[in-house]
Protein backbone atom coordinates (compact mmCIF):
# COMPACT_ATOMS: atom_id res chain seq x y z
CA UNK A 1 0.00 0.00 0.00
CA UNK A 2 1.47 2.99 -0.79
CA UNK A 3 0.70 7.18 -0.07
CA UNK A 4 2.20 9.78 -1.71
CA UNK A 5 1.18 13.50 -1.08
CA UNK A 6 2.63 16.69 -2.65
CA UNK A 7 0.97 20.31 -0.19
CA UNK A 8 1.22 23.08 1.52
CA UNK A 9 0.02 21.55 4.76
CA UNK A 10 1.89 20.45 7.33
CA UNK A 11 1.11 16.26 8.29
CA UNK A 12 0.79 14.84 11.55
CA UNK A 13 3.91 11.83 12.49
CA UNK A 14 1.29 10.23 14.76
CA UNK A 15 -1.52 9.87 12.49
CA UNK A 16 0.58 9.06 9.14
CA UNK A 17 2.07 6.30 11.69
CA UNK A 18 -0.83 4.87 12.25
CA UNK A 19 -1.93 5.24 9.01
CA UNK A 20 1.22 2.68 8.03
CA UNK A 21 0.11 0.13 10.38
CA UNK A 22 -3.61 -0.07 9.44
CA UNK A 23 -2.22 -0.76 5.96
CA UNK A 24 0.54 -2.95 7.21
CA UNK A 25 -0.89 -5.46 8.82
CA UNK A 26 1.36 -8.45 10.39
CA UNK A 27 4.51 -6.04 9.85
CA UNK A 28 7.15 -6.11 12.30
CA UNK A 29 9.19 -3.00 12.15
CA UNK A 30 7.77 0.67 11.22
CA UNK A 31 9.79 3.69 10.46
CA UNK A 32 9.02 7.32 9.91
CA UNK A 33 11.26 9.51 9.12
CA UNK A 34 10.45 13.19 9.21
CA UNK A 35 12.95 16.37 7.87
CA UNK A 36 12.57 19.87 9.51
CA UNK A 37 13.66 23.31 7.88
CA UNK A 38 16.87 23.97 9.80
CA UNK A 39 17.95 27.15 10.52
CA UNK A 40 20.76 27.30 8.46
CA UNK A 41 21.98 25.20 5.22
CA UNK A 42 26.02 26.68 5.08
CA UNK A 43 26.94 26.54 8.78
CA UNK A 44 29.77 28.76 7.17
CA UNK A 45 27.57 31.15 6.29
CA UNK A 46 26.27 32.39 9.44
CA UNK A 47 23.42 33.92 8.90
CA UNK A 48 20.10 32.35 9.84
CA UNK A 49 17.24 31.21 7.38
CA UNK A 50 14.12 32.59 7.45
CA UNK A 51 12.53 31.26 5.21
CA UNK A 52 12.44 28.53 2.69
CA UNK A 53 10.32 28.38 -0.36
CA UNK A 54 9.81 24.66 -2.09
CA UNK A 55 8.81 24.75 -5.75
CA UNK A 56 7.97 21.43 -7.62
CA UNK A 57 7.17 20.49 -11.10
CA UNK A 58 3.58 19.19 -10.52
CA UNK A 59 3.25 16.97 -13.36
CA UNK A 60 6.57 15.33 -12.90
CA UNK A 61 6.52 15.07 -8.88
CA UNK A 62 3.82 12.57 -7.65
CA UNK A 63 5.08 10.11 -10.79
CA UNK A 64 8.67 10.24 -9.61
CA UNK A 65 8.14 9.90 -6.05
CA UNK A 66 6.11 6.64 -6.73
CA UNK A 67 8.47 5.56 -9.11
CA UNK A 68 11.43 5.87 -6.52
CA UNK A 69 9.19 4.01 -4.09
CA UNK A 70 8.56 0.91 -6.54
CA UNK A 71 12.60 0.90 -6.69
CA UNK A 72 12.18 0.14 -3.28
CA UNK A 73 9.91 -2.13 -3.21
CA UNK A 74 12.08 -3.98 -5.74
CA UNK A 75 15.17 -4.59 -3.15
CA UNK A 76 12.94 -4.92 -0.11
CA UNK A 77 9.87 -6.56 1.19
CA UNK A 78 7.81 -3.63 1.89
CA UNK A 79 4.02 -3.65 3.53
CA UNK A 80 3.21 0.07 3.24
CA UNK A 81 4.77 3.12 2.53
CA UNK A 82 3.43 6.80 3.02
CA UNK A 83 5.84 10.05 1.01
CA UNK A 84 4.64 13.76 1.74
CA UNK A 85 6.74 16.45 0.62
CA UNK A 86 5.72 20.25 1.19
CA UNK A 87 5.66 22.74 -1.14
CA UNK A 88 5.64 26.62 -0.41
CA UNK A 89 6.89 29.27 2.24
CA UNK A 90 8.41 27.43 5.53
CA UNK A 91 10.28 28.74 8.33
CA UNK A 92 12.74 26.93 10.41
CA UNK A 93 11.94 23.90 12.43
CA UNK A 94 8.69 23.74 9.96
CA UNK A 95 8.05 19.89 8.92
CA UNK A 96 8.96 19.72 5.20
CA UNK A 97 8.96 15.76 4.57
CA UNK A 98 8.25 12.55 5.80
CA UNK A 99 8.40 8.99 4.45
CA UNK A 100 7.22 6.23 6.73
CA UNK A 101 8.06 2.50 6.08
CA UNK A 102 6.36 -0.73 7.11
CA UNK A 103 7.86 -4.42 6.21
CA UNK A 104 8.52 -7.85 8.31
CA UNK A 105 11.32 -6.96 9.51
CA UNK A 106 13.98 -4.06 10.62
CA UNK A 107 16.82 -4.26 8.15
CA UNK A 108 14.78 -3.97 5.12
CA UNK A 109 12.56 -1.22 6.81
CA UNK A 110 15.87 0.62 7.74
CA UNK A 111 17.50 0.61 4.35
CA UNK A 112 14.70 1.37 2.84
CA UNK A 113 13.31 4.48 3.89
CA UNK A 114 17.12 5.27 3.49
CA UNK A 115 17.41 4.62 -0.14
CA UNK A 116 13.73 6.34 -0.19
CA UNK A 117 15.42 9.68 1.22
CA UNK A 118 18.26 9.48 -0.55
CA UNK A 119 16.12 9.21 -3.90
CA UNK A 120 13.63 11.77 -2.92
CA UNK A 121 16.30 14.34 -2.65
CA UNK A 122 18.14 14.31 -5.87
CA UNK A 123 15.55 12.30 -8.05
CA UNK A 124 12.33 14.14 -7.45
CA UNK A 125 11.67 17.61 -8.77
CA UNK A 126 11.57 19.71 -6.23
CA UNK A 127 13.73 23.26 -5.29
CA UNK A 128 14.84 25.44 -2.13
CA UNK A 129 15.24 28.60 -2.03
CA UNK A 130 16.40 29.66 1.22
CA UNK A 131 16.06 33.63 2.21
CA UNK A 132 18.20 35.37 4.65
CA UNK A 133 18.58 38.64 5.70
CA UNK A 134 20.82 39.66 2.70
CA UNK A 135 18.42 38.04 -0.02
CA UNK A 136 17.13 34.47 -1.22
CA UNK A 137 19.75 31.57 -3.06
CA UNK A 138 18.68 28.53 -4.62
CA UNK A 139 20.03 25.27 -2.66
CA UNK A 140 22.13 23.41 -4.81
CA UNK A 141 22.48 19.71 -4.54
CA UNK A 142 25.48 18.95 -2.02
CA UNK A 143 28.83 16.96 -2.85
CA UNK A 144 27.50 14.29 0.31
CA UNK A 145 23.97 13.77 -1.91
CA UNK A 146 25.62 11.99 -4.41
CA UNK A 147 27.84 10.28 -2.26
CA UNK A 148 24.64 8.57 -0.53
CA UNK A 149 23.82 7.88 -3.92
CA UNK A 150 26.72 5.91 -4.66
CA UNK A 151 26.12 3.20 -1.68
CA UNK A 152 22.92 2.16 -3.11
CA UNK A 153 24.73 1.03 -6.72
CA UNK A 154 27.39 -0.01 -4.57
CA UNK A 155 25.13 -2.59 -3.59
CA UNK A 156 23.11 -3.51 -6.51
CA UNK A 157 21.96 -6.74 -7.07
CA UNK B 1 4.00 22.60 -30.90
CA UNK B 2 6.51 22.08 -27.95
CA UNK B 3 5.54 23.08 -24.29
CA UNK B 4 8.24 23.95 -22.44
CA UNK B 5 8.71 24.70 -18.78
CA UNK B 6 11.25 25.92 -16.55
CA UNK B 7 11.97 26.06 -12.92
CA UNK B 8 13.60 27.23 -10.11
CA UNK B 9 16.78 29.10 -11.13
CA UNK B 10 15.89 28.28 -14.43
CA UNK B 11 12.90 29.65 -14.32
CA UNK B 12 14.45 33.07 -12.70
CA UNK B 13 16.84 33.31 -15.72
CA UNK B 14 14.42 32.83 -18.08
CA UNK B 15 11.66 35.55 -16.73
CA UNK B 16 8.76 32.98 -17.48
CA UNK B 17 7.11 30.10 -16.32
CA UNK B 18 6.54 28.31 -19.94
CA UNK B 19 5.71 28.71 -23.04
CA UNK B 20 4.63 27.30 -26.17
CA UNK B 21 6.71 27.18 -29.51
CA UNK B 22 6.64 25.63 -32.73
CA UNK B 23 7.98 22.17 -33.31
CA UNK B 24 11.20 23.49 -35.66
CA UNK B 25 11.65 21.16 -38.31
CA UNK B 26 15.15 20.42 -38.07
CA UNK B 27 14.63 19.93 -33.86
CA UNK B 28 14.19 16.10 -32.95
CA UNK B 29 16.45 15.16 -29.84
CA UNK B 30 17.02 17.86 -26.63
CA UNK B 31 20.51 18.57 -27.46
CA UNK B 32 19.26 20.20 -31.06
CA UNK B 33 16.35 21.89 -29.03
CA UNK B 34 18.87 23.20 -26.45
CA UNK B 35 20.83 24.73 -29.84
CA UNK B 36 18.16 25.69 -31.45
CA UNK B 37 16.96 28.02 -28.17
CA UNK B 38 20.70 28.82 -27.51
CA UNK B 39 20.63 30.63 -31.18
CA UNK B 40 17.35 32.39 -31.26
CA UNK B 41 16.82 32.90 -27.71
CA UNK B 42 18.95 35.59 -25.52
CA UNK B 43 17.30 34.98 -21.93
CA UNK B 44 17.97 31.39 -22.73
CA UNK B 45 21.27 31.55 -24.08
CA UNK B 46 22.36 33.84 -21.32
CA UNK B 47 20.58 31.19 -18.92
CA UNK B 48 22.56 28.26 -19.99
CA UNK B 49 25.96 30.02 -19.73
CA UNK B 50 24.56 30.52 -16.54
CA UNK B 51 24.15 27.31 -15.46
CA UNK B 52 26.77 24.67 -15.38
CA UNK B 53 24.40 21.74 -14.55
CA UNK B 54 21.24 22.47 -16.61
CA UNK B 55 18.42 19.14 -16.60
CA UNK B 56 16.33 18.15 -19.20
CA UNK B 57 13.04 16.68 -18.56
CA UNK B 58 10.59 14.91 -21.58
CA UNK B 59 7.26 13.96 -20.46
CA UNK B 60 7.89 14.72 -17.10
CA UNK B 61 10.52 11.89 -17.31
CA UNK B 62 14.65 12.84 -16.83
CA UNK B 63 16.28 12.63 -20.39
CA UNK B 64 19.57 13.01 -21.63
CA UNK B 65 21.00 14.41 -24.63
CA UNK B 66 20.05 12.19 -27.15
CA UNK B 67 16.11 11.90 -25.91
CA UNK B 68 14.07 12.08 -29.12
CA UNK B 69 11.34 14.50 -28.73
CA UNK B 70 8.57 15.50 -31.39
CA UNK B 71 5.48 17.23 -31.86
CA UNK B 72 3.48 17.69 -28.60
CA UNK B 73 6.16 16.91 -26.31
CA UNK B 74 6.69 18.83 -22.86
CA UNK B 75 10.12 19.76 -22.49
CA UNK B 76 11.36 20.94 -18.89
CA UNK B 77 14.50 22.70 -17.74
CA UNK B 78 16.07 23.07 -14.66
CA UNK B 79 18.90 22.56 -12.48
CA UNK B 80 19.64 19.76 -10.02
CA UNK B 81 16.88 18.86 -7.86
CA UNK B 82 17.67 19.69 -4.17
CA UNK B 83 14.25 18.44 -2.57
CA UNK B 84 13.97 16.09 0.68
CA UNK C 1 18.66 15.00 26.25
CA UNK C 2 17.96 10.88 26.66
CA UNK C 3 14.80 9.20 27.96
CA UNK C 4 15.20 5.54 28.54
CA UNK C 5 11.91 3.74 29.70
CA UNK C 6 11.17 -0.11 30.46
CA UNK C 7 7.70 -0.82 31.39
CA UNK C 8 4.70 -2.67 30.73
CA UNK C 9 2.34 -0.01 29.29
CA UNK C 10 2.30 0.59 25.32
CA UNK C 11 3.69 3.63 23.59
CA UNK C 12 2.27 6.25 21.30
CA UNK C 13 4.42 7.09 18.74
CA UNK C 14 3.26 10.53 18.12
CA UNK C 15 3.39 11.77 21.04
CA UNK C 16 7.29 10.62 21.84
CA UNK C 17 7.81 12.17 18.57
CA UNK C 18 6.64 15.52 19.64
CA UNK C 19 8.94 14.96 22.82
CA UNK C 20 11.46 13.87 20.79
CA UNK C 21 11.05 17.69 18.27
CA UNK C 22 10.37 19.58 21.68
CA UNK C 23 13.92 17.98 23.27
CA UNK C 24 15.89 19.25 19.69
CA UNK C 25 14.97 22.53 18.84
CA UNK C 26 17.29 22.87 15.72
CA UNK C 27 16.89 19.14 14.34
CA UNK C 28 16.71 18.70 11.00
CA UNK C 29 16.12 14.69 10.94
CA UNK C 30 13.44 12.93 13.20
CA UNK C 31 13.31 9.15 13.22
CA UNK C 32 11.49 6.95 15.15
CA UNK C 33 11.36 2.98 14.95
CA UNK C 34 8.73 0.91 16.28
CA UNK C 35 9.24 -2.94 16.79
CA UNK C 36 5.85 -4.97 17.04
CA UNK C 37 4.89 -8.59 17.64
CA UNK C 38 5.05 -10.40 14.44
CA UNK C 39 2.32 -13.31 14.66
CA UNK C 40 5.38 -15.83 13.45
CA UNK C 41 9.22 -16.03 14.36
CA UNK C 42 10.19 -18.86 12.35
CA UNK C 43 8.72 -18.65 9.13
CA UNK C 44 9.32 -22.50 8.67
CA UNK C 45 7.71 -23.59 11.91
CA UNK C 46 4.10 -22.54 10.86
CA UNK C 47 2.93 -22.40 14.12
CA UNK C 48 1.19 -19.18 14.95
CA UNK C 49 2.41 -17.03 17.98
CA UNK C 50 -0.42 -16.72 20.50
CA UNK C 51 1.69 -14.75 22.59
CA UNK C 52 5.62 -13.28 23.72
CA UNK C 53 6.29 -13.11 27.64
CA UNK C 54 9.61 -10.62 28.40
CA UNK C 55 11.39 -10.53 31.21
CA UNK C 56 14.53 -8.30 31.98
CA UNK C 57 17.33 -8.38 34.20
CA UNK C 58 15.43 -4.63 36.52
CA UNK C 59 18.65 -3.81 37.63
CA UNK C 60 20.60 -3.69 35.13
CA UNK C 61 18.45 -2.86 31.70
CA UNK C 62 18.08 0.74 31.88
CA UNK C 63 21.58 1.10 32.56
CA UNK C 64 22.74 -1.04 29.43
CA UNK C 65 20.26 1.10 27.20
CA UNK C 66 22.09 4.42 28.44
CA UNK C 67 25.42 2.90 27.64
CA UNK C 68 24.39 2.10 24.06
CA UNK C 69 22.80 5.48 23.54
CA UNK C 70 25.96 7.23 24.78
CA UNK C 71 28.00 5.01 22.56
CA UNK C 72 25.55 5.83 20.04
CA UNK C 73 26.44 9.80 20.66
CA UNK C 74 29.79 9.04 20.97
CA UNK C 75 29.62 8.27 17.21
CA UNK C 76 27.01 10.64 15.94
CA UNK C 77 25.99 14.04 16.86
CA UNK C 78 22.54 13.29 18.56
CA UNK C 79 20.25 15.88 19.64
CA UNK C 80 17.70 13.71 21.13
CA UNK C 81 17.43 10.28 21.46
CA UNK C 82 14.40 8.08 23.03
CA UNK C 83 13.90 4.03 24.05
CA UNK C 84 11.24 2.62 25.49
CA UNK C 85 11.13 -1.53 25.83
CA UNK C 86 8.09 -2.93 27.14
CA UNK C 87 8.43 -5.97 29.50
CA UNK C 88 5.40 -8.69 30.16
CA UNK C 89 2.92 -10.68 28.22
CA UNK C 90 2.49 -9.21 24.13
CA UNK C 91 0.36 -10.63 21.70
CA UNK C 92 1.05 -10.14 17.86
CA UNK C 93 0.47 -6.97 16.51
CA UNK C 94 1.29 -5.29 19.73
CA UNK C 95 3.83 -2.72 19.59
CA UNK C 96 7.14 -3.79 21.96
CA UNK C 97 9.87 -1.47 21.76
CA UNK C 98 10.36 2.17 20.11
CA UNK C 99 13.64 3.92 19.52
CA UNK C 100 13.61 7.52 18.55
CA UNK C 101 16.33 9.89 17.37
CA UNK C 102 16.63 13.64 16.33
CA UNK C 103 19.44 14.77 15.10
CA UNK C 104 20.88 17.85 12.38
CA UNK C 105 21.19 15.71 9.84
CA UNK C 106 19.48 12.65 8.14
CA UNK C 107 22.80 10.46 7.60
CA UNK C 108 23.49 10.20 11.35
CA UNK C 109 19.88 9.31 12.61
CA UNK C 110 19.59 6.98 10.28
CA UNK C 111 22.68 5.24 11.37
CA UNK C 112 22.37 5.87 15.43
CA UNK C 113 18.68 4.37 14.94
CA UNK C 114 19.50 1.44 13.22
CA UNK C 115 23.10 1.34 15.64
CA UNK C 116 20.88 1.42 18.51
CA UNK C 117 18.51 -1.08 17.66
CA UNK C 118 21.34 -3.50 16.71
CA UNK C 119 23.06 -3.27 20.57
CA UNK C 120 19.16 -3.42 22.03
CA UNK C 121 18.86 -6.71 20.88
CA UNK C 122 21.87 -8.48 21.82
CA UNK C 123 23.42 -6.62 24.67
CA UNK C 124 20.21 -5.49 26.27
CA UNK C 125 18.90 -7.90 28.91
CA UNK C 126 15.60 -8.80 27.78
CA UNK C 127 14.82 -12.43 26.89
CA UNK C 128 11.20 -13.33 24.48
CA UNK C 129 9.30 -16.50 25.13
CA UNK C 130 6.88 -17.28 22.57
CA UNK C 131 3.98 -19.58 23.39
CA UNK C 132 2.66 -21.28 20.15
CA UNK C 133 -0.53 -23.90 20.55
CA UNK C 134 2.02 -26.07 21.03
CA UNK C 135 3.75 -24.38 23.76
CA UNK C 136 6.45 -22.04 25.03
CA UNK C 137 10.07 -21.48 23.91
CA UNK C 138 12.64 -19.24 24.11
CA UNK C 139 14.11 -17.11 21.71
CA UNK C 140 17.72 -17.84 20.44
CA UNK C 141 19.37 -14.74 18.99
CA UNK C 142 19.82 -15.53 14.98
CA UNK C 143 22.56 -15.11 13.13
CA UNK C 144 21.88 -12.02 11.76
CA UNK C 145 21.79 -10.47 14.68
CA UNK C 146 25.76 -11.03 14.85
CA UNK C 147 26.08 -10.40 11.44
CA UNK C 148 24.39 -6.57 11.98
CA UNK C 149 26.24 -6.17 14.82
CA UNK C 150 29.47 -6.75 12.83
CA UNK C 151 29.14 -4.31 10.36
CA UNK C 152 29.46 -1.35 13.13
CA UNK C 153 32.36 -2.87 14.09
CA UNK C 154 34.35 -2.92 10.51
CA UNK C 155 33.57 1.06 10.24
CA UNK C 156 34.42 1.74 13.86
CA UNK C 157 37.21 4.93 14.08
CA UNK D 1 27.87 -13.35 50.34
CA UNK D 2 27.43 -13.51 46.75
CA UNK D 3 23.92 -13.27 45.46
CA UNK D 4 23.35 -14.76 42.10
CA UNK D 5 20.51 -14.16 39.90
CA UNK D 6 19.07 -16.68 37.18
CA UNK D 7 17.13 -15.42 34.48
CA UNK D 8 14.93 -16.94 30.97
CA UNK D 9 15.74 -20.54 30.13
CA UNK D 10 18.59 -20.49 33.06
CA UNK D 11 16.11 -19.14 35.64
CA UNK D 12 13.65 -22.09 34.62
CA UNK D 13 16.49 -24.61 34.64
CA UNK D 14 17.45 -24.23 37.95
CA UNK D 15 14.03 -23.90 39.28
CA UNK D 16 14.96 -20.24 41.23
CA UNK D 17 14.90 -17.09 40.11
CA UNK D 18 18.11 -15.73 42.96
CA UNK D 19 19.88 -17.23 45.39
CA UNK D 20 22.29 -16.12 48.22
CA UNK D 21 25.24 -18.19 49.11
CA UNK D 22 28.15 -17.33 51.08
CA UNK D 23 32.02 -16.69 49.22
CA UNK D 24 33.63 -20.03 48.92
CA UNK D 25 37.01 -19.04 49.66
CA UNK D 26 38.69 -20.60 46.60
CA UNK D 27 36.20 -18.42 44.69
CA UNK D 28 37.84 -15.52 42.98
CA UNK D 29 36.40 -15.05 39.46
CA UNK D 30 33.37 -16.20 37.16
CA UNK D 31 34.65 -19.16 35.73
CA UNK D 32 36.21 -20.77 39.69
CA UNK D 33 32.51 -19.56 40.33
CA UNK D 34 31.02 -21.39 37.64
CA UNK D 35 33.09 -24.42 38.73
CA UNK D 36 32.29 -24.19 42.57
CA UNK D 37 28.55 -24.09 41.05
CA UNK D 38 28.49 -27.31 39.04
CA UNK D 39 30.11 -29.22 41.46
CA UNK D 40 27.72 -28.52 44.46
CA UNK D 41 24.61 -27.74 42.76
CA UNK D 42 23.09 -30.46 40.45
CA UNK D 43 20.71 -28.59 39.01
CA UNK D 44 23.16 -25.98 37.51
CA UNK D 45 25.39 -28.75 36.50
CA UNK D 46 22.45 -29.96 34.33
CA UNK D 47 21.04 -26.29 33.22
CA UNK D 48 25.36 -25.81 32.51
CA UNK D 49 25.44 -29.11 30.07
CA UNK D 50 22.10 -27.56 28.08
CA UNK D 51 22.90 -24.12 27.52
CA UNK D 52 25.82 -24.30 25.07
CA UNK D 53 25.98 -20.16 25.37
CA UNK D 54 26.06 -19.11 29.12
CA UNK D 55 26.53 -15.67 29.80
CA UNK D 56 27.10 -13.85 33.26
CA UNK D 57 27.41 -10.24 34.66
CA UNK D 58 29.17 -8.84 37.63
CA UNK D 59 27.52 -5.94 39.36
CA UNK D 60 25.49 -6.09 36.10
CA UNK D 61 27.27 -5.45 33.49
CA UNK D 62 27.93 -8.33 31.47
CA UNK D 63 31.79 -10.05 32.22
CA UNK D 64 34.12 -12.44 31.51
CA UNK D 65 35.55 -15.64 32.88
CA UNK D 66 37.97 -13.93 34.02
CA UNK D 67 36.37 -11.18 35.88
CA UNK D 68 37.65 -10.91 39.54
CA UNK D 69 34.67 -11.31 41.79
CA UNK D 70 34.21 -10.56 45.04
CA UNK D 71 32.67 -10.75 48.48
CA UNK D 72 29.31 -8.89 48.44
CA UNK D 73 28.83 -8.97 44.25
CA UNK D 74 25.95 -9.73 42.35
CA UNK D 75 26.56 -12.52 40.00
CA UNK D 76 24.00 -13.30 37.04
CA UNK D 77 23.69 -16.24 34.69
CA UNK D 78 21.61 -16.10 31.85
CA UNK D 79 21.20 -17.02 28.01
CA UNK D 80 22.29 -15.03 25.14
CA UNK D 81 19.72 -11.65 24.72
CA UNK D 82 16.96 -11.62 22.32
CA UNK D 83 15.12 -8.53 22.74
CA UNK D 84 14.23 -5.63 20.60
Amino acid sequence: MIHVSVRAEDFDVGGEYRRLCADAPGAGAVITFSGLVRDYYDPGAGERVRELRLEHYPGMTEKSIREIISRAESRWNLLAARVIHRVGALRPGDRIVFAGVAAHHRGEAFAAADFIMDYLKSEAPFWKKQFTESGGEWIATRHSDAESLERWRETAD
Amino acid sequence: MLQIHYFASVREAMGREREQIDSPPDVTSVAELIRHLRSRDSAFARMFAEHETLLAAVNQTVAGNEQVIADGDEIAFFPPMSGG
